[in-house]
């Protein structure tokens, strides 16, 4: 994990850039565009509400709350695995690393699967992507979150197959770390989705 | 070939082309400087045997200056413009005594909407015009902008006039015309095949004979019973349309974005 | 300082690796070396196509409805008879724009030169995420074929422009084009994927894997330009993700972001594409300038002029291209007060480009030049990047821009700065590096011939423009002979056309004097323009892992003709000032 | 996976890593649990309340940039980081809200 580290450099230590390892580095680096991606779509989506706020739905009309609210505490739990779970990488806990990843990626599938049941539900109400304004920027938004937090899943479940193979005993936390912060900025995007999107 | 501007008609043409003249100065001295700047020194330091160049890492002075003086410049300019912008184009520009026209873009052609005697648009005289635009000379028009399907773009260069027109906005535009005579609109924003043949009349009258030409127009409405569209010629390529042109009334703000 | 005893360290004892196939080599390689001569090839081959569908606009435009040589080799959907369609023409102008942008240029100066480059000149053995980097190449080639094979479906090729506005882009019905838009929108969306998983690797790479003694003040001009393109890429990209993709849905799923009928906003798409496209602009242009620095420098054999000053410039002009979108928009039906703002910061970004134009005078002033080709198309840049420009200034002041908008004023602008700016660097770049990629030197007399044609049939062709633009001949028009205020300048399209056919053809000179040299090329040592930073101070190529033995860096990046330094007029950077002990092996 | 191999492994000195908590991370059940309150507080304002509606959405948005600092600072170890890492995180932000906030001019 340690790429390219001081060996190379015959004793010599590279320039200090950010004083973190370089994978988590690159990781705050990618997640820069990530918020400049999801800037387009919640920007566009503020936007086009100021111009039709007249005929915007108010909140709970069409989408349903409760679940959403239950969802959100999902997402929340999941977090909270994670970040578990590299706490306990971090601390030589063998065990919890492994419980912790693989409850991330369960917890994380949850979420989908309430997703689509969401999504199921509103279509059978003749609610889709086509249904006006509303419609277009929800599914848009709400359906690339999730494209987000399926890939993470994805990875998830990799990094699970992996811990139960010891790959992150030993004090290699860091890949736990970096797929995290991953993990935590989707849950911090759904954070402001769900205010703006559904509450407000 | 062609160096300047086309001939301007327009009242405040005369501003916009003193801008461009304005710039092409201030562009022009520095154009020079770095062109024959760069030209003598390939000449005057070409490599020589057994010299060496001048170990210099810079000139706080020189970087001062070479940074003040285009950003004094520059800024100028652009308080300059500024003035010229919001007499042209802000949002309460047009003089309060405009003609007002309505104008609708389509895919490829221009249809124009006139006040009738009244000069009120959205009453029942009003009536409309296929490609072509009169109105008369000396007295400032207001033309409100828009579009049914794509962008397209009202462009009349002697008038040194260019606005985008956009689908569910509308858009006023003013212009003043100086000297009468035909002149050509041509659609400036890509709308799609045809882009290249959207192009109306127009024709500048003398007060006097707009009136004539409105009063024709409303007479062969009257006559015919139906709202009048006229088609330009045909040499403009476009068989005639049967669009009412009919625009109900224009709230006097550019709706939408 | 003592008198400096030249030691070169770190040109390292060659050890064989153990043998890769030729698949992990050459094709599925990691090393950034290959995958920066990879891209090479990749986006000069785009550049040959954009400069393809180029030539067949010019023919259009010097004789419009005259059928095309070879015409008959198109399908009745393009050209019938030979006879280009209008549809057909706008499809070419988009691909042209989009190849030559995005897959060309932008291909060419990041994809090429920040993988060559930037490890080799921080003293890095490889890019921080190897995998990733390839990643990004092989993201990058089908974009560009999915683009290429959109002229091969029905309805042809995407023809809203390279703009792409809506709801010309988002409907079919209004552009006839329906899938050759949407492979239009993907090929983008997979360009972007690939520059975003490349500008996290090179901001990476610059900020964590600097070789000891590499000091932020120490960096060569050219992976400062490099590090902030990969930030303007970084934070620009995505937005026309986003933007692209909500397109996509407006076309295919019946979403209405961007078409009026029930509330969509037009105005909001092009306000997404400039706030991307704007950066965009410098992403082409700010590594040509630091290409063209450090070659100066190293031609005219002293130190960059205002290092400091020149760093400053680069982050200047990217903060401020972030904040200039709006200038694109000052006809589009925006509210006018935004148009004065926008007016005035970007009348305030020619500023750092002042100050990069004069501090590139203020190196060649009292140097010894060297007028070899990298050289000349350095100062070639400078020449044609001025002219472009400063007729940006004219477009910037909105009011005249009420007259110029959307004319060939604007062509020329785009060519004088994509083409005599961002294309001479590289060239110049080309000329510059290619012993170092290849192992052999590019003939020089024929790179000046190639240098001296390109420079005037460039000049022939795209001058003129301006005169055209002036004249208000709209941009994008199939035919322009229609209008009674333009109808004369037949004459100076036929001019332009000439022209433009014999700088493709000074295109081929290159592309003979290219390959030429890569086979049969002399060979080339190590450090053959005597230049100071890091990437010299290998053998030519270097190997795989790039140092045996990693650099120290000691000195700033351009010192040349330092007065301590006497038996020779150049000092690299990871030359010790003194030899009290060799480094240790 | 056995118990004394996990607390063997808890007094190991993977601790000489440059990492900040220095093994003493920070209590993320109790930031969870304010996540938790935070959330149902959210629907209890929009569900149950008769606060006027911008009072609401001042609520709102309060809460839930509370939510997002809690969730980067302590999941994502903002707080513990070098400040650098911070300010390559916020760096987007100001870009975002310019971009909203000029388009949104366009309605005025
Ligand atoms: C590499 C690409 C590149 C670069 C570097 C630039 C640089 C600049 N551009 Fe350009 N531009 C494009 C690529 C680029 N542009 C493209 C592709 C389009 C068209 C897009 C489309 O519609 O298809 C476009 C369009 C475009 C427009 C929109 C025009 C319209 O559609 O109506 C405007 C308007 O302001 C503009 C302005 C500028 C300015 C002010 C600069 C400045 O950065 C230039 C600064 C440099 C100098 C000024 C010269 C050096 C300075 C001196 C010698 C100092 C002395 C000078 C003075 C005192 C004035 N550009
Ligand atoms: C970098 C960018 C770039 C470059 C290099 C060029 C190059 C050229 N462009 Fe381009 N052009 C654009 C970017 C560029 N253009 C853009 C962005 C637009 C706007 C599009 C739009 O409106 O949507 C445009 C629009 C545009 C128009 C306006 C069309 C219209 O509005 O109707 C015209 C018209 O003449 C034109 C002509 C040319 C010509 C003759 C060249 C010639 O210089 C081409 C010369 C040929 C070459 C440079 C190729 C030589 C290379 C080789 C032979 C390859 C060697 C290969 C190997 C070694 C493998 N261009
Ligand atoms: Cu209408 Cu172009
Ligand atoms: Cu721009």
């Amino acid at each position: 994990m340690e790429a390219h580290a001081m060996p190379y450099y015959g004793g010599r230590a590279p320039e200090k850039g950010l004083a973190v390892y370089t994978q988590k580095v690159g990781m705050w680096v990618f997640l820069c565009s990530e918020v400049m991606f999801f800037t387009g779509l919640i920007g566009s989506y503020i936007i086009l509400r100021f111009g039709a706020s007249e005929t915007w739905p108010q909140p709970g009309e069409i989408l349903n709350i409760p679940v959403t609210a239950i969802n959100t505490f999902i997402l929340i739990c999941s977090s909270v695995t994670m970040v578990k779970a590299f706490a306990a990488s971090e601390m030589g806990d063998k065990r919890g690393t492994r419980l912790y990843t693989l409850a991330t990626a369960v917890i994380g599938a949850a979420f989908l699967g309430v997703q689509i049941y969401e999504y199921s539900e509103l279509l059978g109400h003749g609610f889709g992507p086509w249904s006006g304004l509303y419609g277009s920027t929800f599914y848009t938004m709400t359906g690339f979150h999730g494209f987000h937090v399926f890939s993470g899943v994805v990875c998830m479940t990799w990094a699970t197959v992996k811990a139960f193979r010891g790959g992150y005993d030993n004090g290699n936390y860091q890949g736990l770390e970096v797929l995290g912060l991953y993990w935590h900025f989707v849950d911090l995007v759904w954070i402001i989705l769900f205010t703006i999107v559904y509450l407000i | 070939m062609n160096w300047s501007l086309p001939e301007n008609i327009a009242t405040y043409g005369g501003k916009i082309d003193a801008l461009f003249w304005v710039i092409t100065i201030v562009t022009g001295i520095a154009f020079v400087l770095v062109e024959v700047g760069i030209i003598w020194f390939c000449v005057k330091y070409r490599r020589r045997e057994g010299h060496r160049a001048y170990y210099t890492h810079g000139s706080k002075s020189l970087e001062v200056l070479w940074t003040a003086v285009p950003a004094l410049a520059l800024v100028a300019l652009g308080v300059y413009s500024a003035s010229v912008w919001a007499y042209i184009k802000g949002r309460d520009a047009a003089p309060s005594e405009s003609l007002h026209i309505a104008v609708s873009a389509k895919q490829f052609e221009w249809n124009v909407t006139y006040a009738g005697a009244d000069e009120v648009l959205g009453t029942s005289d009003d009536f409309s015009t296929r490609n072509q635009l009169h109105f008369p000379v000396n007295r400032p028009i207001l033309v409100w902008l828009e579009a049914e399907d794509v962008l397209h773009s009202f462009f009349i260069p002697q008038l040194r006039v260019k606005q985008d027109a956009v689908p569910g906005m509308t858009i006023p535009v003013w212009f003043e015309a100086t000297k009468t005579g035909d002149y050509q609109i041509g659609c400036a924003e890509l709308c799609g095949l045809g882009h290249y043949r959207m192009r109306a009349r127009v024709t500048i009258h003398e007060p006097a004979a707009y009136e004539a030409w409105v009063g024709e127009q409303i007479a062969a409405r009257a006559a015919s019973g139906e709202p009048t569209v006229v088609a330009a010629s045909a040499d403009l390529g476009n068989d005639v349309g049967d669009g009412t042109g009919q625009h109900a009334g224009h709230d006097h703000s550019a709706g939408g974005m | 300082m003592a008198t400096i005893v030249a030691e070169p360290t770190g040109i390292p004892v060659v050890e064989e690796h153990h043998e890769m196939s030729f698949i992990r080599k050459y094709i599925f390689s990691s090393d950034h070396k290959v995958i920066g001569i990879q891209f090479l090839f990749l986006s000069l081959f785009f550049l040959l196509v954009g400069g393809l569908l180029a030539m067949l606009m010019r023919w259009q435009l010097a004789w419009p409805g005259r059928p095309m040589p070879f015409g008959g080799l198109f399908p009745e959907t393009m050209a019938p008879d030979g006879i280009m369609l209008p549809e057909f023409y706008i499809s070419l102008v988009t691909m042209h724009g989009t190849f030559m942008v995005f897959f060309a240029i932008m291909l060419l100066l990041v994809g090429v030169y920040a993988n060559y480059l930037i490890p080799l000149q921080i003293g890095a053995p490889d890019m921080a995420f190897p995998r990733l980097n390839m990643l990004s190449f092989w993201t990058a080639v089908p974009a560009g074929l999915i683009a290429l094979a959109s002229f091969a479906v029905e309805g042809g090729a995407a023809g809203a422009g390279w703009t792409s506005y809506a709801p010309l882009s988002g409907m079919p019905e209004y552009s006839g084009v329906s899938m050759g838009q949407q492979m239009w929108i993907v090929s983008l969306v997979l360009l972007g994927l690939s520059s975003i998983l490349g500008s996290t690797n090179y901001i990476t790479t610059v900020i964590n894997m600097r070789a000891p003694g590499m000091l932020w003040t120490r960096m060569p001009l050219t992976v400062w330009a490099l590090f902030i393109t990969a930030i303007l890429g970084l934070l620009a990209m995505p937005v026309l993700s986003g933007g692209l993709i909500m397109l996509l849905f407006d076309q295919t799923i019946g979403t209405h972001f961007f078409l009026p009928e029930t509330g969509g906003q037009p105005l909001l798409w092009q306000h997404l594409f400039w706030f991307f496209g704007h950066p965009e602009v410098y992403i082409l242009i700010l590594p040509a300038m630091g290409f063209v620095s450090e070659i100066l420098s190293a031609g005219s054999r002293k130190p960059v002029f205002g290092y400091k000053a020149m760093v400053g410039a680069i982050v200047a002009i990217a903060f401020l291209g972030f904040i200039v979108w709006g200038h694109h928009m000052f006809q589009s039906g925006m509210n006018p007060v935004l148009g004065t703002s926008f007016m005035v910061s970007t009348m305030v970004i020619a500023v750092p480009s002042a100050i990069k134009t004069f501090n590139w005078m203020g190196t060649m002033w009292r140097g010894n030049l060297h007028f070899h080709t990298p050289m000349l198309f350095a100062i070639g840049f400078v020449m044609l990047f001025v002219i472009g420009g400063l007729s940006g200034i004219f477009m910037a002041s909105a009011p005249f821009d009420i007259f110029i908008h959307d004319t060939y004023f604007i062509v020329a602008h785009i060519h004088y700065v994509l083409f005599g700016g961002a294309l001479f660097a590289i060239f110049a770049a080309i000329y510059y590096w290619f012993p170092k990629m290849f192992g052999r030197m590019m003939n020089d007399r024929w790179g000046k011939i190639h240098f001296a044609l390109t420079f005037i049939f460039f000049n022939l062709a795209f001058f003129p423009m301006h005169t055209q633009g002036l004249a208000g001949m709209m941009r994008r028009l199939y035919d322009t002979s229609g209008y009674t205020h333009t109808a004369d300048l037949q004459g100076t399209h036929l001019l332009i056309t000439i022209s433009a056919f014999a700088l493709f053809a000074t295109g081929v000179i290159f592309a003979i004097n290219f390959f030429g040299s890569m086979f049969r090329g002399e060979k080339a040592p190590p450090n053959p323009w005597n230049a100071t930073s890091l990437e010299w101070q290998t053998p030519s190529p270097p190997k795989h892992g790039n140092w045996e033995q990693a650099p120290v860096v000691y000195h700033g990046p351009h010192e040349y003709s330092h007065p301590d330094v006497t038996d020779k007029d150049w000092l690299a950077q990871n030359e010790r000032p003194d030899v009290v002990s060799p480094a240790g092996h | 996976m056995d118990s004394t191999e996990a607390l063997h492994e808890t007094a190991g000195a993977g601790a000489a890593e440059a990492h900040a908590s220095d093994h003493s991370h920070p209590r993320y059940l109790l930031v969870w649990l304010w996540l938790a309150l935070l959330t149902a507080a959210e629907v209890a304002v929009v569900g149950f309340t008769a606060l006027p509606k911008s009072w609401i959405v001042i609520a709102l948005l309060v809460m839930a940039v509370w939510k997002a600092l809690l969730v980067a600072l302590y999941f994502m170890h903002l707080r513990f980081e070098p400040l650098r890492v911070a300010v390559v995180a916020a760096s987007p932000l100001p870009l975002a809200v310019l971009l909203v906030m000029v388009v949104l001019q366009e309605y005025s």
